[in-house]
């Protein structure tokens, strides 16, 4: 065992914060930390500085940009990136569309794609759900039927995050009807430029557009653009949700969501003219947060600095449930800091244009009270975490 | 003891659902036509006394009235105009501007909280001054539920006498409005009043009274928000149900997955807690001051838990559907947060409990 | 609506309260309040008591011994038994058997046992759980062969309170196989002096032995002890688990706990000079014990006030839940008044005569601790309640 | 980072849960035998330097020890013998007395807390004088886990210069003890001194250190007692499953409703966060004492949150039988409560980590 962060470990962490704050935009960080949404031209803007020093994809293979450090190292990097308010990789992009692309994509697709992705020349977003396919995702039914060199796609994706931004959609689709649920199903690039293809937008209870419907009425898609094998995309699927681990508790964001709290409850008034961070019940749920908050670092990289563990890690399914309820309880301590002064805060209408008027520092803090419900919602429920838990590793409900 | 609605309740509370249900289905809700009906129906008066232009409603009433407003996220300014502005304005012997109230519909707005001092509204900062003319007033006021160019203000302040309470018309000089839309759909505003020059007649109420006539309006207007809140989360739930009845995952309604149901559970057993200490502040209403605010504060903590707690679940519970804001769990989970962070926090009125120590009975 | 006590009931609970403090000896009254167990002879001094008065069964017909007192008055009595820490009518006797006997019990069987059942000169326990039957309990398997003017029983009981205690069991016997599980079990009558019957203690978490296993080998009882009819002992038991709800919240006795938990942090030095009650987070628990159980006392109320639901009335589920979770809750607050001096208060052997020795009140602290979880699991546990709740009243799980 | 096991910490956890699970399995346990037991074994060594006779075994260790101790209910005095008097003697240099520990596993106890003083353990009201022929000393001292008539009482009193640290003899005149059962089948006891007179040697340590001595014992002590709670917490888990999976109800067993194994996966969740802070204040240990006991608190606050939950859910999932103390799930429970209540419960080590003020990092 070796219970501390090693020498080396921490100056790789220093070396990582004095880029971050050197080249990052001030604009670009005091608007992350004040959970305001971002103009897409900072978002790509913040990537391709991360990029510039191999902080977008250093999980990726060393030929398409990859560094060999450790897992470790990979956390402490994901850590300050959410800590000192950086926007983080696109997750569909480096997290997601480019392992598998890494893995499974041709030599063609890789060049095509991946340095793109990595760079955030090309914006992906990620075709999932569907209206009856949420947790129960091998319902799915958007159709690919192979039309000579071509898929002809029908069907409807649903909660997109993003879409209305992205370039391009990474989608299981259904390319055979025959097979069982799972078998069917293939994963394919789609550029949203191609006709047929309607984004409608979902305003969601933050106030923001940041989800979408994805419509698409017999989309011609390049066979050229299926990745890997028909048949295979269910497969690719569980190898995408099973990447990168090393920011599954959101143990920065967090950290950056007390850190705030924190700080707001010391400037702000309590009721006896002290400062809320003195109101003994204010302080208590503060300290369980940060109490919390330690464990959930440590489990964090007992997940990247342990040995695997053979068959299911139960710590990821941990780290997924108690990051996404940690945040969320951060986000009730940032509301609970306004105090009346909530009310009128303000709150952003869905149209485009009202993006920033009118919206300041204590706006975002009311939207992130609503949009952090998403965390116990997406990517795998908490409730499915909990399935997880007790089936596939405390083994419940089989009999010995 | 008997917890059963007489016939004129039972009347009362389906006139004003009927009422309500009709402006919950418009596509665009117009609050001012739903204030107008209010008005047109006599719900305004209900909670006035008959020498006032009323109708004698208690406690009962207000909460059969409050709870339909809740079940159909009313955007009338009810809480405000008439529980909180219009019983201060009836408490403090404004018979003019009550009657325009009664009469018309005219909307009040009372301003109780102040920048850096959280939930507390007893000892304002803003200062109204004698003057040869009347008063001049000075200060800043924040989160004033349902107040705009058109409403009155009701304005507490601090004057060499004690605690004033000034009426302020819309488009008074130097008085400066920042409206900003609250999550649920209705508005809040920040006031500032920059030396605003009062005639004498708009001091209203009695220095040696009104911070008790406050303290009671406050009280009053704590018990509607509670009943706006309960009958928010009834409904609430019953989307919830619906929704888990027809959703299917896995092959199976999610509804009959246990782990659901219990959720579920534990929802209907919030709201059952929170109607039961919102009948007790409700029960309490004519009591002493003490005791009566000890009732109210520990009505709002628990329905404040409960509703944020019913509200996250729903929302989980509807998966991405919650999510997204023109679904209405959404709609409610908003409003539900708005009314948890009026009059006090769950953490504010729990300490005004401890503070008060044990209880009477 | 009249939401306060009418004048009348505050006069009829201010009578109440003055017949207990004048009547139930003050070792009695410590005894309960420390949480101590009883001797036998307390138990049933006390009861005489109440039933002096009328206040043992007032729930039960006129000609029984009951009153035509209402609900809510009813209500009022139960609460001022237990606040007044006075030892309760045996649950066992009045609740449960005694409504049976009356509403199906022939004329015999009334005069012959509700008199004694009253007066607790017959003590009954029950006879319903069996090892393989808890929560399931129409698997029950405890058999009853009808031979001439008598049954054989066979079988074996388990979680008997007090049977140790007892002089007779209620009992519901399998009388036929081949009936459908619920249709083929009888309530009987059994007198635990009968030959072939063995109780055997259970020591219970909290130290002390309440809990027994019974078991019947060719026990011989006579038929006349049949209550009503062969085959229809299910409906009798769920006869018996509707009756009586007026003091199922348990309100009462969570109110005395939480007035000695309050006396307690009166007395007991916090850390810093101050008492416990001043110290702010014991405060703030202590406060929303007492917010939940004022909750609590109206729901308790809206269940006998209000008039019959039709079904299922939630409320009935709701009272049982969080009377169980208030009384744990109060029992942790007891023992964290203690603080350190828990681990010395002492921790009673299961042995009989153990039963004071050594034993004060910090010792009942401790043991009420343990003992209480069981109200989260007898009489129906926590999640059969959720389940009726969320199928039979919210009706989950049924697509319309 | 790493928090993989080395080859020898592996051989020390099988030696270790052998050792243990050889007295677990006997019908009456022999705290004494089990004691003699970890003796010959090296157990009690284990956390002493080399030079001081022991095996240098760091935070890492201990916390594989106490670990099988939960998993086991050893009934050793380990905690108290070895990890809090046994460290106190060794920072305090009490040679002569570690030897008697280490070499014939003589048995010493520290009397932390006293009467009217809760968890606070810093200033002692006892009182030690000193006299021509020595000390004085007159108090009273509660809860001592594993002390007895055989123990030698390591015993903290206010001294004219600071904080003296005594050793008192089994059989010392005018020391009083009442000895309690404690409900995990232990005992412990409140120890009245009545001008107990004592030789100059008795006194141990530097009234200038002490008091930071017992601080760093305390709160490895306390550590040790996590990693006991993770280890009883892990194997209740353990037993719950397996009777989740072999009960059955309503013709399927228990472990295949939803609810229940939800409740299992929270029982996991916690544990795994337990374990997680219990790590965190082990890398700690080496830290400066405000850092080091904000981390320590941290850990006891967090893993009696997750042990009373784990515990009381244990039961709960076990119905009638959690209830019946021959049953295992029971003596877990047991186990779990007391070690929730030494040291300093819940509220007091949150309160303890308030108090220090955010994090170092």
């Amino acid at each position: 065992m070796e219970l501390q962060f090693t020498q080396d470990e921490q100056a790789f962490r220093a070396e990582v914060r004095n880029y971050l704050l050197a080249n990052v935009p001030e604009r670009i960080r005091t608007a992350v930390y004040q959970e305001q949404p971002l103009p897409r031209a900072w978002t790509v803007e913040a990537q391709r500085i991360l990029n510039r020093a191999g902080y977008a994809v250093p999980h990726w293979p060393l030929e398409w940009g990859g560094r060999d450090w450790s897992a470790v190292k990979r956390a402490i990097l994901a850590e300050e990136i959410d800590r000192n308010a950086v926007p983080k990789p696109l997750a569909f992009n480096v997290a997601l569309v480019g392992p598998v692309i890494a893995a499974f994509g041709s030599e063609a697709q890789k060049r095509r794609f991946l340095p793109a992705i990595a760079n955030l020349d090309l914006w992906f977003c990620q075709g999932f759900s569907e209206p009856n396919a949420g947790s129960d995702l091998a319902s799915l039914k958007t159709s690919a039927v192979r039309e000579g060199d071509a898929y002809r796609v029908n069907g409807q994706k649903i909660w997109t995050t993003y879409a209305h931004e992205a370039d391009w959609i990474f989608c299981l689709v259904r390319t055979s009807q025959e097979a069982r649920k799972q078998q069917g199903i293939s994963f394919l690039l789609i550029d949203l430029a191609t006709p047929g293809i309607e984004v409608r937008p979902i305003r969601s209870i933050d106030g923001f557009h940041h989800l979408n419907e994805v419509h698409f009425d017999n989309v011609l898609v390049s066979a050229d653009n299926l990745v890997g094998e028909e048949g295979k995309g269910w497969d690719y699927a569980r190898y995408l949700l099973g990447q990168e681990r090393t920011s599954m508790g959101n143990v920065g964001f967090t950290r950056r969501r007390l850190d705030r709290v924190r700080a707001l409850a010391e400037q702000a008034s309590g009721e006896h003219g002290a400062q809320l961070i003195d109101d003994p019940a204010f302080r208590r749920r503060l300290t369980w947060a940060e109490i919390e908050l330690k464990a959930l670092e440590i489990t964090q990289m007992r997940v990247v600095a342990s040995a695997p563990v053979q068959g299911i890690d139960p710590k990821t399914s941990i780290l997924k449930t108690e990051g996404g309820e940690l945040l969320q309880r951060a986000a009730e301590l940032l509301i609970d800091t306004l105090g009346p002064g909530a009310l009128t805060a303000g709150f952003p209408e869905a149209s485009e244009d009202a993006l920033f008027d009118g919206l300041d520092a204590r706006s975002g803090i009311v939207s992130a009270y609503f949009s952090s419900r998403k965390y116990s919602i997406f990517g795998g429920s908490n409730e499915i975490q909990r399935n997880i838990l007790a089936g596939s590793v405390l083994r419940l409900g089989r009999p010995s | 003891m008997n917890f059963d609605p007489s016939e004129e309740q039972i009347l009362l509370a389906d006139m004003a659902g009927r009422l309500l249900a009709s402006h919950a289905t418009q596509t665009v809700r117009d609050p001012a036509a739903e204030w107008r009906d209010c008005l047109d129906q006599g719900l305004i008066g209900l909670p006035f006394t008959e020498a006032q232009g009323g109708f004698d409603g208690g406690p009962e009433e207000v909460m059969i009235v409050m709870e339909a407003m809740g079940r159909h996220l009313s955007q009338a300014p009810y809480l405000q105009s008439v529980l909180l502005a219009g019983r201060t304005l009836a408490l403090a012997g404004a018979d003019e501007a009550l009657t325009g109230l009664l009469a018309v519909g005219a909307r009040h707005a009372l301003a109780l909280f102040e920048p850096g001092q959280r939930y507390r509204w007893d000892a304002p900062a803003t200062r109204a001054e004698p003057t040869a003319e009347g008063w001049t007033i000075s200060g800043a006021k924040v989160a004033v539920l349902d107040h705009d160019g058109e409403t009155v203000l009701l304005c507490p302040a601090a004057t060499p006498r004690g605690l004033g309470l000034f009426l302020i018309p819309p488009g008074t000089s130097n008085v400066l409005l920042a409206i900003q839309p609250t999550p649920d759909g209705r508005h809040a505003t920040d006031v500032t009043l920059d030396a605003v020059t009062l005639p004498p007649e708009a001091a209203i109420g009695d220095p040696a009274r009104n911070r008790a006539i406050l303290a009671e309006a406050v009280d009053g207007a704590i018990l509607g928000a509670c009943a706006e809140m309960v009958g928010a989360m009834e409904q609430l739930l019953a989307i919830t149900v619906d929704y888990l009845n027809v959703r299917q995952q896995f092959g199976a309604v999610i509804g009959s997955f246990q782990a659901l149901q219990h959720r579920a559970a534990d929802m209907l057993i919030a709201i059952e807690r929170a109607r039961s200490i919102m009948i007790y502040a409700a029960s309490m209403m004519e009591a002493p001051e003490a005791r009566r605010s000890v009732a109210v504060a520990a009505a709002k903590a628990l329905v404040n838990r409960s509703a944020r707690f019913v509200g996250q679940q729903a929302i989980q519970l509807h998966g991405g559907m919650g999510l997204a804001s023109d679904y209405p769990a959404g709609r409610y989970f908003q409003r539900l947060t708005v009314l948890g962070m009026l009059f006090g926090d769950t953490d504010h009125q729990r300490a005004v409990v401890a503070a008060g120590g044990g209880w009477a009975g």
